[in-house]
């Protein structure tokens, strides 16, 4: 699975994306993994309040099942317009 | 119906003279430009970088138009987003909206306006002296959205 | 801040650079521009006159835009209003605001329609095959004023 | 005094601009005046809801005073935009 990663959580874990492996059931459950995994996912994810997400480029819950999703991404609230 | 996701400039007044360009139907035309101020919270700003999520953009872009043209009886609409590095005064973004009379045609640019500002996935980099600092989402933004449910 | 009344068109996308030209203040900027339809009530228009009232116009105007700016903190304004022979697809008329944020850009746009609509000694009428009519106020123009007392 | 008509009240009325001689204290006794010289003012003034007043170029009610103006109008409705 990909997993892209925009703005400051982009600069806290130090790459734009990168494929996972990963037997995660929900959003939750792979943060817990990659938090687990090394500290700079720690640092990024300390305060998921402040972290959107979107499965295969849809805004998505933090409890949303993984399964058949190819596209993980990760960012802060948006800021356009 | 149109959207477009560019690093580019575009012309303002181009873009609306073609979105009512050979018609007579139009009533009503509503635009919203953003530009970069060179102020943020009292602090000068000497630019800023617009991140976006390629591919998410343009969806969530015209999913939010498709959404205005089921709430309103628009004739025409267009949104314009750019990303990269912007100056102090340059243009970010702009919406159109055409309809018969204007209630429908503000209404629809305020309600892109809302939830362009909330769900595009853009975000805004200012560069403050040597440093730069990610601008923070504002919550008086998200509450915008409650007006539309 | 400006009114103009003129016979002649205007081009909206040079009054909107001008509005802005060598500015970094301006956060948010909206325009509204008003169009002669080529239909109303079903039946179709071929052409319009725009009588008014030279000299109260102006004035009138330049009451309702110094009104806005009173209200909401706008770093610009601009209100042209044309008058005479009109045909399917030409401009009316426009209105600009430009503001630090959306919320008040918008808003003062739409109070300056508001307030035009009713307030400025405008009368249409529409020529309609052989005769002409002159057009109704709407109620729901004057009511449209209760949003901002 | 200045008396004006616009759009549909001028038509009625037959000219767009005269100058009136009068004692009238009020808008509306100037409209009962003109109305009682010739039939083409009481056809234009029949329905006063629908006649909008401007005394000096300020919009103005039926019953405000007239001293010291110069320039009434008589309009209906406005229908700008």
């Amino acid at each position: 699975m990909d997993v892209l990663y925009f703005a400051w959580v982009r600069e806290r874990v130090g790459l734009p994306r990168e494929a996972v492996e990963t037997e995660a059931a929900t959003v939750a459950d792979l943060v817990a993994e990659l938090s687990a995994r090394e500290e700079r996912y720690a640092v990024a994810f300390s305060d998921m309040a402040a972290i959107r997400v979107a499965l295969d480029q849809e805004l998505a819950d933090l409890d949303a099942p993984l399964q058949g999703v190819r596209e993980v991404a990760f960012f802060p609230p948006m800021t356009g317009g | 119906m149109g959207v477009k996701v560019q690093a580019e400039d575009f012309d303002l007044g181009a873009e609306l003279a073609a979105l009512r360009a050979g018609r007579t139907d139009i009533g009503a035309l509503v635009s919203f430009s953003g530009l970069v101020r060179d102020t943020a919270g009292g602090q000068p700003i000497s630019g800023m970088e617009l991140e976006h999520y390629p591919g998410m953009t343009e969806k969530a872009l015209s999913q939010i138009e498709a959404e205005a043209h089921t709430r309103w009886p628009l004739q025409a609409s267009l949104i314009i987003h750019r990303y990269g590095p912007l100056a102090p005064g340059d243009q970010i973004m702009m919406v159109a909206t055409a309809s018969l009379h204007r209630a429908a045609a503000f209404e629809a640019a305020e309600f892109l306006m809302d939830y362009l500002k909330s769900r595009a996935p853009f975000w805004k980099k200012e560069a403050i002296g040597a440093g730069a600092r990610w601008v923070d989402a504002r919550d008086t933004d998200e509450e915008a959205l409650s007006r539309w449910r």
